[in-house]
């Protein structure tokens, strides 16, 4: 997109879809998720890209295909010149090193038979970063890094509390010393006062080891506080990225307009006065997304073309990107636009002839 | 007390209380916005608390899930009475015949010279109906012990019990195993051979091949009995495991370990392998008395074990035969089987509860 | 819905070939015959029983007679009880098995869903250990041997009922071997019901009924009883496999002429359309029930469609 | 405590709900006090394991029995003490004058049955209903609640609509019987940020159109904020704070209650650390003997470890369980 030499990660039209499982008994046509369907991003070398989307918008499915952990249908994955998603496995297994991810279920993501010094060394054996005692310091040394004790290396999961458990995800993730890490809603399981212990953790690593994240949440409030850009999915597809300034104090997209309004903020005064845009419906099935725009079936602005055309994402201001055939750098005030006017399509179809 | 899907004992973490020990010094505070007063690693005071009854830089070993299992299990009243009569009752079962030749002389198959005399007698009674010790359990009609004969059959019982089990094990896990695994078609495939099988009537077929294949030698009959138990009952086996294997599959420690390059035969054995093991195990303990309990049904019917060998089973069999008349013959042999039938079924039960949350979320 | 039956009938049918074929098979490949029984017969004689039977023709041709037979539904005539039609002897010792296999199912389902509600209900309460208790000894007592202990107790000591002998449905006779045969399931039932009701009653919408105020009574009538007996639904395919064991077994202590008495004798004496007739009936049967009972768990789950 | 006035619908006294487990008593909630004023919402803010839901299903008596158990304290509505009633008398209040719902509407209504008949039993029981009497109310409910296509969608079951939708259906079976207080468990929390502003708002609606009063339990400050009168924040099974919500948000007396408000990041605010509340929630079956938050608090004297603090007063309708509550109260006065 622009200035490729600072992107860590560039993520071109990557696409993900989950044959679903047929009845029992064979037979029966095949329906098709399409978790992620072409979306493009770049990460740049130590930012935080905030990653935002109701539940089953394709935000955890694209963290999770970036490091292969599912297999992308289609697209690339750049990281330093190598295409991970062609990559072979053996190739992807030493790419590993550098791609890391924390989970967001502090129950589920460690193995409960396994005592935490294990679960933390393991990813050094697996590399042979050390061995013997040099590995055992590196285990502690590593538990402190994340406020744990080092005395906590033969105690096993179920003896930690949420908090800590998320801890040693976190010291696990570090320990190969990665460049780039994928956290996958880390904060929601969390009670609100562990929450912002984890928010701070994750911080200060990403200041000392000079880490890249891309955050995965549905919390806006806590995406607008870490990150440095923040990427809004809806059904598949990335439709806004931004500053994190600018895209909360401007969102230019209906369902990013909708979305922040929806977060209650804990300030009675501002509650008070402030207008909700409540969108109507739920959000449609992935099986079967909308035609066109994806979010034209519960836009309050969507005229008739948006059910045809389907929006690229463009710059309708400096560094903030949007998929909306109704705005335009000229007008990027959706509500100042002019009754059924659409100019991305004039865009959009000077661009598709040329 | 917010999550209510579980019930509220769950809900209740059994994590040590996070408490910080009187005289904690307090941690050097870091000045940020609006003046706030902010922690570096505050949880520097729950891991001190934690380890206080521990020497300094000691480490302190947890209690894995295995031993916290063995904890509860040993607090289940009726499955710790179920282990030891297992116990008893096998430990008899193994040594018990030799100590009865050695000293009373009555093998499990000898007939005494005084057969005549001592046919069919009851339990506690010499030939001149006074009280004795020599046969607690009585004779059968040839004049056998029947304590020692019980105790003989209680091997064989035992022996196809296990072995049978055994080879469902190893059938089911690996059957199990690698389809959950491989997943996809051959998953498909695979377990659709399993429903086909497990709408069959198997008995029948077990019924057919034990009564046409019939071995003259009683060797020969309990390796066929090995072979025709063990091959129907690794179904359910399969099953579970194959279940097991798909959800942890897609657990996130295991993403997290293939996040981490971690090799897929080191993931299947370090982290799904120890992860079926309960399941396993407990439907294991609980194959043996379900396997135990089609034997004897087999022998009732005449295609178990083969004479002179004798199972629980053939023994209560004989026993039906002169109910009328000589009741013990059917009631010892039928309810020591009973008794240990109901003792692994508790054992069972109590090893699931143990296990269960398998997931164990605090 | 009505592709889902038929596609599963359509699959049922090669599930019946398969056993048949398992079954011939193993028959053949066993050594021995079924005359081998009788000693010293003369070559001729051999030559004449085994032309007779059309055993002298290549295995091919037997099998594929064996399977018109299936295919026709007329198994042949057996080898043992000379004259009769294997049809005849399956339609006459069919109502045998079924009424007592069936009462007997019948009974567990109702005591077996009463004991383990209630067990549920009160858990940890002292009928809760007791049923409990009961239900395990249910599990472990092997019904050869409960069978001759209730003949024991009931006729030869307390003179109550007759030990034995068919002597129709609505005798007493039926009340033993019914006793003997349900026992298990009873024991079955009430554990899964208990596991079942107390998965449920724990469940958030059965506290949504209390809010409501609905008795206590109505909550657990018309919310947790279904979801309970779920478990229950599906053990009957299961169940229906055990029943032919469990009334193989009766049918041989109290002597009834059923279905699995014939079929032991058939299998002890090699009695081969016999063995066949009775195995093909048994699977139709059985699958047939199983597609019921899956038919019956959509009807209940509004969750699964087909 | 605040002297009650005779407008209470709602007075909570010296509630005390424990349960049995395995490792001991827990005392989930442990002499909780409030009321709920006729029309107003009073918000009840806590963590996880903070004794907030266990104190709701108490109100109702719905707490398990065993393990748990309501073990003292009153329960006036219209001065009438639930825990005194006969259970006849208790199933004639549910449903009817409190209502309830609940945090996931997945699994709070019956899988297995209609949602005609779901909404129509509870018309049936309480107001005497026929059966089509209760059917054409069930329409109407749906209408209000906003589900499109009311009459039609009557006969389907839960799993044929989606989390939100189920959520709407929970609201019109809860407000069938107009009840006078609505309890409102989590409502929001397994839902959407979109789905969470359309439940919010239609509870809202309902409430000013009824005139019932609701208690709203929650975890989550912002949604307390713009819905509710008073607040109580519980920690530990207890009241650590009680005040009209705004003067909660602006002048917290409470050092608990001031870290949970600052441990929300503010949009607007820099980004930066954030402040955090150290430590774990506290293992509710082995408490410490004094404050239960003082292992965690910044502000934590000799006195906090060793005596449990007082609920003291602030303002006429302001209430804090700190030791040290007038400082607190004063130092966010000056910052405000």
């Amino acid at each position: 997109m622009e200035n490729e030499a600072n992107n860590l990660i560039s993520i071109r039209d990557l696409k993900v879809h989950f044959p679903l499982a047929r009845s029992a008994w064979f037979g029966g046509s095949q329906s098709i998720v399409k978790a992620v369907d072409g979306a493009s991003l770049d990460i740049r070398a130590g930012e935080t890209l905030g990653l935002v989307g109701e539940s089953g918008c394709g935000k955890s499915t694209l963290g999770r295909a970036i490091l292969r952990l599912i297999e992308p249908t289609s697209g690339q994955v750049l990281f330093r010149g190598h295409d991970l998603a062609s990559l072979s496995n053996r190739a992807m297994r030493e790419h590993r090193r550098h791609l890391q991810i924390i989970f967001q279920d502090p129950y589920a993501s460690l193995n409960p038979r396994m005592t935490v010094g294990q679960i933390v060394g393991e990813p050094i054996e697996t590399f042979r970063l050390a061995g013997g005692e040099a590995k055992k310091k590196r285990v502690q040394e590593l538990l402190e890094m994340v406020g744990l004790s080092a005395r906590f290396l033969k105690r096993y999961p179920h003896e930690f509390s949420g908090g800590q458990r998320q801890r040693i995800g976190i010291a696990r993730a570090l320990a190969v010393d990665p460049d780039f890490i994928v956290a996958d809603e880390p904060i929601s399981a969390l009670d609100v006062s562990i929450q912002a212990q984890i928010m701070n953790l994750l911080d200060r690593l990403r200041r000392e080891k000079n880490l890249t994240y891309l955050f995965i949440s549905h919390d806006l409030r806590a995406v607008q506080h870490v990150s440095d850009r923040v990427a809004v999915m809806y059904l598949g597809k990335i439709v806004e990225l931004a500053e994190a300034k600018s895209i909360y104090a401007q969102p230019l997209m209906p369902y990013t307009k909708a979305l922040i309004s929806a977060v209650p903020v804990p300030d009675p005064k501002v509650e008070a006065r402030r207008r909700r845009i409540v969108l109507e419906g739920d959000v449609p099935s992935p099986i079967n997304p909308p035609r066109g725009c994806r979010f034209h079936t519960r836009c309050p602005y969507a005229i008739e073309s948006c059910s045809d055309v389907e929006p690229a994402l463009v710059q309708i201001k400096p560094n903030h990107f949007a998929a909306c055939i109704r705005i335009s750098p000229e007008q990027p005030d959706i509500e100042r636009v002019a009754p059924g006017d659409a100019p991305g399509l004039r865009a959009f179809s000077v661009a598709s002839i040329a | 007390m917010d999550d209510e899907r579980s019930t509220p004992q769950h809900e209740i973490e059994p994590v040590k209380p996070a408490l910080t020990p009187l005289g904690t010094p307090p941690e050097s505070p870091i000045r940020s916005r609006e003046g706030d007063i902010i922690h570096t690693a505050p949880e520097f005071a729950i891991a001190e608390a934690d380890v206080r009854s521990a020497e300094a830089g000691e480490f302190v070993a947890g209690t894995s899930l295995w031993k916290d299992a063995w904890r509860r299990l040993l607090k289940n009243r009726l499955a710790v009475f179920g282990m030891i009569v297992v116990f008893v009752v096998a430990a008899l079962s193994i040594i018990g015949p030799s100590i009865i030749k050695k000293t009373t002389g009555y093998a499990p198959d000898y007939i005494p010279p005084d057969a005549a005399l001592i046919k069919s007698f009851p339990p506690f009674r010499a030939p001149d109906g006074a009280f004795s010790w020599k046969h607690p359990m009585g004779t059968d009609i040839q004049g056998r012990d029947l304590f020692a004969r019980v105790l003989q059959g209680g091997q064989i019982s035992l022996l196809v019990g296990v072995i049978a089990t055994v080879v469902s094990l190893i059938i089911g896990v690996g059957y199990g195993a690698v389809s959950g695994y491989l997943g996809g078609r051959f998953d498909n495939l695979m377990m659709r051979i399993v429903d086909v099988l497990y709408s069959l009537p198997y008995i029948i077929l077990v019924i057919v091949l034990l009564a046409v294949f019939r071995r003259n030698t009683p060797l020969g009959q309990l390796v066929l009995l090995f072979v025709a138990l063990g091959s129907v009952s690794w179904l359910t086996m399969a099953r579970i495991v194959r279940g097991q294997v798909l959800s942890l599959k897609n657990q996130e420690f295991v993403l997290a370990a293939r996040a981490t390059g971690v090799s897929t035969l080191r993931i299947i054995f370090r982290h799904i392998v120890p992860n079926t093991l309960g399941p396993v195990i407990v439907y294991a303990t609980l194959t043996i008395p379900s396997v135990m309990l089609t034997e004897a049904f087999l022998s009732f019917l005449g295609f178990g074990v083969q004479p002179p060998m004798s199972s629980w089973g053939t023994l209560a069999t004989d026993g039906i035969q002169n109910i009328a008349v000589f009741p013990w013959q059917l009631i010892f042999p039928g309810v020591t089987m009973a008794i240990m039938l109901f003792s692994l079924n508790f054992v069972g039960d109590g090893l699931r509860d143990a296990l269960d949350p398998q997931m164990r979320k605090g | 819905m009505l592709r889902f039956i038929i596609r599963r009938l359509l699959i049922t049918v090669p599930m019946i070939l398969v056993v048949i074929t398992l079954t011939w098979g193993l028959i053949r490949l066993a050594p021995g015959n079924f005359y081998s029984g009788e000693k010293n017969i003369p070559k001729e004689i051999e030559a004449n029983i085994r032309a007779k039977y059309g055993l002298d023709k290549p295995w091919y041709v037997q099998y594929g007679r064996m399977l018109g037979h299936v295919v026709r539904l007329d198994f042949g005539i057996s080898l043992k009880y000379e004259g009769q039609s294997v049809n005849k002897i399956i339609m006459s010792s069919l109502p045998v098995s079924a009424s007592v296999g069936i009462t007997a199912y019948l009974l567990a389902l109702v005591l077996g869903i009463v004991i383990g509600s209630v067990a549920a209900l009160r858990q940890n309460s002292i009928w809760d250990y007791a049923s409990m208790a009961l239900a395990m000894l249910g599990i472990s007592i092997p019904n050869f041997v409960l069978g001759p202990m209730l003949v024991l107790l009931f006729s030869l000591s307390l003179y109550w009922l007759p030990p034995s002998r068919w002597q129709g449905f609505a005798s007493r006779n039926i009340i033993l071997p019914v006793l003997t045969l349900s026992a298990i399931y009873i024991a079955y039932i009430a554990r899964l019901t208990r596991a079942g009701m107390l998965e449920v009653l724990r469940s958030d919408y059965i506290r949504t009924a209390r809010a409501k105020g609905l008795r206590e009574s109505q909550v657990v009538i018309r919310h947790a009883l279904r979801g309970g007996i779920m478990p229950v639904v599906s053990f009957t395919g299961p169940a229906l496999a055990f029943l032919l064991t469990g009334t193989v077994v009766v049918e041989r202590i109290f002597a009834l002429p059923g279905l699995g008495n014939y079929f032991i004798q058939a299998a002890l004496n090699r009695d081969e359309p016999l063995i066949i007739g009775i195995v093909a009936f048994i699977a139709m049967t059985l699958l047939l029930m199983n597609l019921l009972v899956d038919i019956t768990y959509g009807f209940l789950d509004p969750r699964i469609r087909y | 405590m605040r002297t009650s006035a005779n407008g209470n619908l709602l007075e909570v006294k010296d509630l005390r709900t424990y349960f049995e487990t395995e490792d001991g008593v827990v005392k989930a909630v442990d002499g909780v006090s409030f009321e709920v004023r006729q029309g107003e919402t009073l918000g009840i803010v806590g963590e996880s394991g903070s004794g907030k839901s266990v104190a709701n299903l108490s109100l109702m008596r719905l707490i398990p029995e065993p393990p748990g158990k309501i073990v003292s304290g009153s329960i006036a509505f219209r001065g009438r003490d639930i825990l005194k009633l006969s259970p006849r008398e208790v199933r004639a209040i549910r449903g009817q004058q409190i209502a309830m719902i609940f945090q996931d509407p997945m699994t709070s209504l019956n899988p297995f049955m209609r949602i005609s008949r779901q909404l129509m039993e509870v018309t049936q029981l309480h107001l005497g209903h026929s059966k089509q009497q209760a059917r054409e109310h069930a329409i109407r409910m749906l209408e209000v609640v906003g589900i499109p296509d009311a009459e039609a969608r009557l006969e389907s079951y839960p799993h044929e609509f989606s989390g939100g939708m189920r959520q709407r259906v929970m609201i019109a079976m809860a407000l069938s019987c107009q009840p006078e207080l609505l309890i409102a468990d989590e409502p929001t929390t397994a839902l959407d940020v979109t789905i969470q502003a359309q439940i919010l708002e239609l509870i809202k609606r309902l409430k000013g159109e009824t005139g019932a009063s609701v208690i709203l339990v929650t975890h989550d400050l912002g949604v307390v904020a713009g819905m509710t009168d008073h607040i109580i924040v519980m920690y530990a099974g207890k009241v650590f704070e009680q005040a009209p919500t705004s003067e909660l948000f602006e002048q917290p007396g409470n050092p608990y209650t001031r870290g949970l408000l600052r441990s929300v990041p503010d949009p607007a605010a820099e980004q930066g650390k954030l402040y955090q509340i150290p430590g774990q929630p506290p293992d509710l079956a082995r408490l410490p003997s004094g404050c239960p938050f003082a292992p965690r608090c910044e502000r934590v004297q000799e006195i906090c470890r060793r005596e449990f603090p007082p609920f003291v007063q602030l303002t006429s309708e302001h209430y804090s369980l700190c030791h040290f509550a007038d400082e607190v109260y004063a130092e966010s006065q000056r910052a405000a």
